[in-house]
């Protein structure tokens, strides 16, 4: 499928001034591949903003840029008013912003409850981490019988629980999810996406990189189109589900 | 023929907690850095050689100069770390580059022993005398009390990375860099007690090996060799299935001494050793961290 | 063009060690400059396998001993000729090469160097055991060799020395050879990205083999030369102090280049040499500098003669540009 | 590009000048070795000893006893007035190549005029070298590798010799003794049969041969054979289960290594059998005696040294200038120090380096070792009787007294200490 650049950008003021996170032109490479070129993002407290597009086209390097994790050349990331792009990824996650990356990074040999006890690593999280134990419990209560169990020997549906949960265990306040529906079925998946909606409930934002527009319909509140490394369209949910080229494209109709 | 196996069987024991000793820092360096550490064998000397400074010069004290050993070797641990690995680390032909240059370390270690101490034997005065007899099996209490005081260290290791946070931080980071990193694990950080805790437990065993025989500036050379087969057998980077290693490597080693004779031994497990890399070099467990 | 520049650092390399002797009287001198010939020489083959095939292995010091062993005990039991012993050497270390190269290249990266590792020791064992043969840690002492009724040593300090450096050009042009051909392009290839590289229809595991075999022959050349430079060998031949000097010249000159090790091993025998004033610290300082080295230079001091090289002969061209200005 | 051409500069500028240090250091270096000191000329003396290498302990101890020596030497008033000079290179392993850099250096670079190596160095690489340029050299290495180096053409070797007799008499001497024992009734072993230790080590085992040979020729018969490929025994118990379930009259061990000698004493002990114990050379380190204590009482050996009590001059010298208790090393190398000054002096002349080699050749020394007469076939001092004499050693109280010859015996055989217990078991 050939892709066609669409440079519309709609609304795109609207929520500067109460951003938690803002993301300004930011550049990272790989070796010399430019992989992503001048991204800007932006989101809100309690706002779930889904970032889509097709395969390796930046989104993942995005996320992984936002957690420190890949060093941005130009352009910068700015966390309530400071600067976080030089920091390290424990001091990004010491101030609550937590990735569940794709596949989770899951310590494969640990049982689940000693993952998602690492959840909870940075000391402010480490003190609360029994109430945080019992939300993410709540939360997923498939994983309540499999505390013992060691991640290697869990389904895929359980592996992504623990790795939302282990998420949630540092006390997020933004919380990035990348592809968290990859792979599942679609029972598996409602249930995620349950999981994830009682997250938005409990007052966590939330960026979710997300392939399959069904569940983008469902959770999000303003959502960034990303292709070749740039934001070809952004806005509310509506506005770009109903772009013309989002609608050729992604879902499929003509 | 049955009091042999028998003996041989404790003796294995004996050697075994020696070697375990030996091996779980090595094999814990290289489950979370990926590398290895040959300045390991310089380690379990200096052991050896502090514990022998604690007792002959401050005091006689067999517990204050088993946690001066402790100390300086963990401190040490950071120091080789801070000025031989971490800049090391990271850059191409790394692996390469940081045997080499703990491999120096190791030089530098034994000359400063030679140049401090002499190249003479010495010995650490005797934890206990005397000896237990059940027929025709001997074993001296120096020997029990080896054999009591490994597990404590292998256990509290275990326990360690098992149960404290820290700990659980050190397995995080060997089993998922990356994951390590998401949960705000600083692995920088982690290298470098880890490095300290693998110094710590060869200083540790260094310390055992000086109590059964004598001190040497080489003395670690031998129990390292025999460290890098145990951490094959059990797995590299796996310090569960490197504890069992040592046990069954100790117990194979001690029969080949009994029925094949001493010079043997060694060559015999450098052949186990062979095959054990063509066959299954994964080892024999397959367990990580 | 290129090839006429490799023959061009040869000659450079040929006229500035063959005057040697000429110049300087002492033994001393020559017998540096021999052992830093045939360490340079073992190191650099070494590198064949380290630095271009990225096969880390510490099987180049059996391949040394066995060169030495061969040749000494067919001189000793046998009466051999010193001269077929030399390539007796080479052959012995390639066959060993073989035993050791054809089950362990399957293994790759830290288990390769456990394996070899575990040759060593073994090969060792077998030394100090079979006293009969191998003379045990007393070793075999070899005769003073004599060309016909003539009085003239065969392996007196300038015969020697010229034999050695037959070696050391042997070796280079050997070595810029395999780099040059069909098999240093795939080692290359192999090395940076093995996937690609059997995707052309490499076969990773034949060229490894070969390249270990062929980095093996002049070790073992060397090892007899040794012996036989020294009339006698002892298990001393399998001490870590060679693996610590081979594997020092690769490090110091530069991993995977042509003159690195060869550059390596002449700066690391005449440092050793010109520190002895060290005594016991010696070695230590030894380390400090490997450690040092490794983290300043990582590539070695070969890339200092290349940055002087390329200041002078920018010189020369701003020198150039200065006159037509004027 | 400025900028670069300065940095470049600087950089050719800064190599430029460590370069001209270098060479100035190095030239200074060599102009002042030339140089010639005030008064009289020195005589120099090499020193090749393994300073770093596996024999640290060794090569260390030999050089002190070599400084020891020079330091008295010179407090003397030197060689016929000339004041001697020490040079002293480290061997680090004795490997050949090195032991070849050193002799070149000490002979090529430093001038020396004799050099003494010690015990440990069985590379026999320096003996060409040494002979072609006519230096006096008095090794402690490998003796038996020496003679059979020597003995086909000792004219071709007129500048080396030896400090230490041919190993040929420790396979005799013991048997010997114990069949005059046994004869006489003071020894009623309990069998004819011997555990025979040995190690990958050209000593112990030209030892354990001579002993086994003239060991099986009296109809004894070695029961419990072990060789072991290094000095690195971590235990003992798989020799002494076999020693212990069929237990010899006699243990041999030729080790030669005074930690796993000791700790073969050691696990011995927690169950002896009713055997002698017979350890080469180990009970003459102090290291083993420190260890060992009254332990060891009733340990045999022989060992090519005469007895040197603890009240000798030497030993009490020794100790004063370095604190500790002379190894057997420590003696030897003093006794070489002696013996080249003595043919220094009987050559009337230092530094005339023939007639010091036909001095050391008709040498009649009376050393701390023993009395040192080269045998002319072998290079090597002449051992056994009045020369130097190897006595059966038995150990009590920290101490080796003599059992045989019995024109200098101070004590009778006695039992070891374990063997009565042993015997009633």
């Amino acid at each position: 499928m050939k892709l066609t650049l669409v440079k519309n950008i709609l609304d795109t003021r609207i929520n500067r001034g109460a951003a938690m996170l803002e993301v300004s032109d930011i550049h990272v490479y790989y070796g010399l591949f430019e992989a992503v070129k001048g991204i800007s993002v932006n989101i809100r407290e309690k706002e779930l903003v889904a970032i889509m597009g097709p395969n390796g086209h930046g989104k993942s390097t995005l996320i992984r840029a936002i957690s420190g994790l890949v060093k941005i050349r130009g352009g910068k990331i700015e966390y309530n008013g400071k600067k976080i792009d030089k920091l390290k990824p424990p001091d990004i996650v010491k101030m609550g912003i937590i990735q569940v990356p794709e596949g989770g990074h899951l310590f494969p040999e640990m049982t689940v409850e000693e993952n998602l006890l690492l959840g909870a690593y940075v000391p402010g999280a480490w003190k609360k981490r029994k109430e945080n134990m019992q939300i993410v419990l709540d939360l997923f209560p498939i994983l309540k019988d499999k505390m013992d169990q060691i991640c290697l020997t869990l389904s895929g549906g359980e592996r992504r629980a623990v790795a939302v949960g282990r998420g949630l265990m540092s006390s997020a306040k933004l919380l990035m999810l990348d592809e968290p529906s990859l792979g599942l079925s679609p029972l598996l998946a409602k249930e995620l996406i349950k999981g994830i909606k009682k997250i938005k409930d409990t007052g966590i934002s939330i960026i979710l990189v997300e392939e399959n527009i069904r569940y983008i319909r469902e959770l999000a509140d303003r959502i960034y189109l990303i292709e070749q490394g740039k934001v070809t369209l952004e806005g509310k949910k509506d506005q770009v589900l109903g772009n013309k080229h989002v609608k050729k494209a992604y879902l499929g109709i003509i | 023929m049955f009091s042999d196996i028998a003996s041989a069987i404790i003796i294995g024991l004996v050697l075994g907690s020696m070697y375990a000793l030996a091996a779980v820092g090595l094999t814990l360096v290289w489950g979370v850095l990926k590398i290895l550490n040959f300045a390991h064998g310089g380690f379990i000397t200096l052991g050896a050689y502090f514990v022998w400074v604690g007792i002959t010069f401050l005091g006689g004290n067999y517990v204050i100069s088993f946690l001066l050993v402790m100390g300086l070797t963990f401190l040490l641990g950071f120091v080789l770390n801070a000025g031989v690995i971490r800049p090391l680390q990271g850059r191409p032909e790394s692996e390469t580059n940081i045997f080499i240059a703990t491999l120096a370390t190791s030089i530098i270690i034994e000359n400063l022993i030679i140049v401090g101490f002499g190249g003479r034997y010495k010995s650490i005065p005797e934890m206990a005398s005397g000896s237990l007899t059940l027929g025709s099996i001997s074993i001296n209490f120096q020997q029990m009390i080896i054999m009591a005081v490994a597990p404590v260290f292998l256990v509290g290791l275990m326990y360690y990375l098992k149960k404290m946070k820290s700990g659980m931080a050190v397995r995080a980071v060997a089993q998922d860099a990356d994951g390590a990193a998401i949960v705000g694990i600083d692995s920088e950080r982690v290298y470098s007690y880890t490095i300290a805790i693998g110094a710590l437990m060869a200083g540790v065993a260094g310390v055992l090996l000086g109590v059964i025989f004598y001190l040497s500036p080489g003395m670690g050379g031998d129990p390292l060799v025999r460290a890098l087969f145990i951490m094959v057998l059990g797995g590299m980077g796996s310090v569960k299935g490197t504890i069992y290693g040592a046990y069954i490597i100790g117990i194979i080693d001690a029969l080949a001494r009994y029925f094949i004779g001493m010079f043997w031994a060694s060559p015999i497990l450098f052949v186990m050793f062979i095959l054990l890399l063509l066959l299954r070099p994964q080892g024999l467990f397959g367990v990580k961290v | 063009m290129k090839s006429n520049k490799f023959l061009l650092e040869i000659l450079a390399i040929v006229l500035v060690l063959s005057v040697i002797p000429a110049l300087v009287r002492q033994q001393y001198i020559l017998h540096v400059i021999m052992l830093a010939m045939i360490f340079g020489i073992v190191a650099s083959n070494w590198n064949l396998a380290i630095g271009y095939g990225g096969m880390f292995h510490l099987a180049q010091v059996p391949f040394f001993a066995a060169g030495g062993y061969s040749t000494a005990i067919l001189s000793v039991h046998m009466g051999l000729s010193p001269l077929i012993g030399i390539l007796v050497g080479g052959v012995a270390a390639v066959i060993l090469s073989l035993i050791i190269g054809i089950p362990a290249l399957r293994v790759r990266g830290i288990y390769l160097v456990f394996l070899t590792f575990a040759f060593h020791f073994i090969m060792l064992s077998l030394v100090l055991y079979f006293v009969d043969i191998t003379g045990g840690d007393m070793g075999l002492i070899l005769e003073p060799i004599r060309i016909g009724a003539t009085n003239i040593d065969m392996f007196n300090p300038v015969v020697t020395y010229y034999t050695a450096l037959s070696l050391f050009v042997l070796s280079l042009v050997f070595i810029k050879t395999i780099i040059d051909s069909k098999i240093g392009l795939a080692l290359v290839s192999l090395r940076d990205s093995e996937v690609y590289a059997v995707s052309r229809g490499i076969n990773p595991y034949k060229i490894k083999l070969v390249t270990f075999v062929l980095s093996s022959f002049l070790a073992g050349v060397c090892g007899a030369f040794y012996v036989h430079y020294l009339r006698v060998v002892t298990p001393a031949l399998f001490d870590w102090s060679f693996l610590i000097t081979f594997l020092a010249s690769i490090v110091i000159g530069g991993v995977g280049t042509l003159y690195g090790p060869l550059l390596g091993a002449f700066i690391l025998t005449f440092l050793m040499e010109s520190l002895r004033f060290l005594e016991m610290f010696r070695n230590i300082v030894f380390g400090l500098l490997m450690i040092l080295i490794l983290i300043f230079m990582p590539k070695g001091l070969i890339m200092l003669a290349n940055r002087a090289q390329s200041i002078f002969s920018s010189r020369q061209n701003s020198a150039g540009i200065v006159d037509e200005e004027n | 590009m400025s900028e670069k051409k300065i940095s470049r500069r600087k950089y050719l500028a800064i190599a430029g000048g460590a370069v001209a240090v270098a060479a100035v250091g190095g030239a200074a270096y060599y102009l002042g070795m030339g140089g010639p000191g005030a008064g009289k000329r020195p005589v120099k003396i090499g020193i090749a000893a393994g300073l770093t290498g596996r024999r640290s302990g060794v090569g260390v101890d030999s050089r002190d006893a070599v400084l020891l020596a020079i330091k008295e030497i010179n407090e003397a008033g030197g060689i016929l007035g000339h004041p001697v000079e020490p040079v002293v290179e480290d061997t680090v392993d004795q490997e050949a190549g090195m032991i070849t850099s050193v002799f070149l250096k000490l002979i090529e670079r430093e001038g020396v005029d004799g050099i003494i190596a010690h015990w440990g160095n069985n590379s026999c690489a320096e003996f060409d070298i040494v002979q072609e340029k006519k230096i006096p050299y008095i090794s402690a290495g490998a003796a038996n590798q020496v003679e059979a180096v020597i003995t086909p053409n000792p004219d071709a070797y007129s500048y080396i010799y030896m400090a230490v007799p041919s190993y040929k008499l420790y396979g005799t001497i013991f048997p010997e003794y114990i069949s005059i024992l046994e004869k006489e009734g003071k020894y009623k072993p309990i069998n004819h049969k011997i555990a025979m230790i040995s190690r990958a080590f050209e000593y112990s085992i030209f030892i354990t041969e001579g002993l086994t040979k003239t060991f099986t020729d009296m109809g004894w018969e070695i029961s419990i054979k072990e060789h072991l490929p290094s000095a690195k025994v971590e235990d003992w118990s798989s020799v002494l289960s076999k020693i212990r379930s069929d237990p010899p009259a006699l243990i041999i061990s030729t080790m030669t290594d005074p930690a796993s000698d000791h700790l073969l004493l050691k696990q011995f002990l927690e169950d002896p059998t009713p055997s002698l114990l017979y350890e080469q050379a180990s009970p003459n380190d102090p290291e083993f005696r420190e260890m060992a204590g009254n332990d060891a009482d009733g340990i045999v050996h022989v060992y090519g040294i005469q007895k040197i009590p603890t009240d000798h001059p030497y030993r009490v010298k020794y100790q004063e200038n370095f604190g500790r208790d002379p190894s057997p090393y420590g003696i030897i190398s003093y006794d070489q120090m002696m013996m080249m000054k003595i043919a220094m002096e009987n050559a009337g002349d230092p530094f005339n380096r023939e007639a010091v080699a036909k001095a050391l050749l008709n040498i009649d020394y009376k050393g701390v070792m023993g009395r040192f007469v080269i045998d002319p076939k072998t290079h090597l001092p002449k051992g056994g009787g009045e020369f130097m004499p190897f006595p059966v050693y038995q150990m009590w109280n920290q101490e080796n007294m003599m059992l045989y010859p019995f024109e200098v015996a101070e004590q009778e055989f006695k039992y070891p200490h374990w063997y009565q217990k042993a015997l009633t078991k």
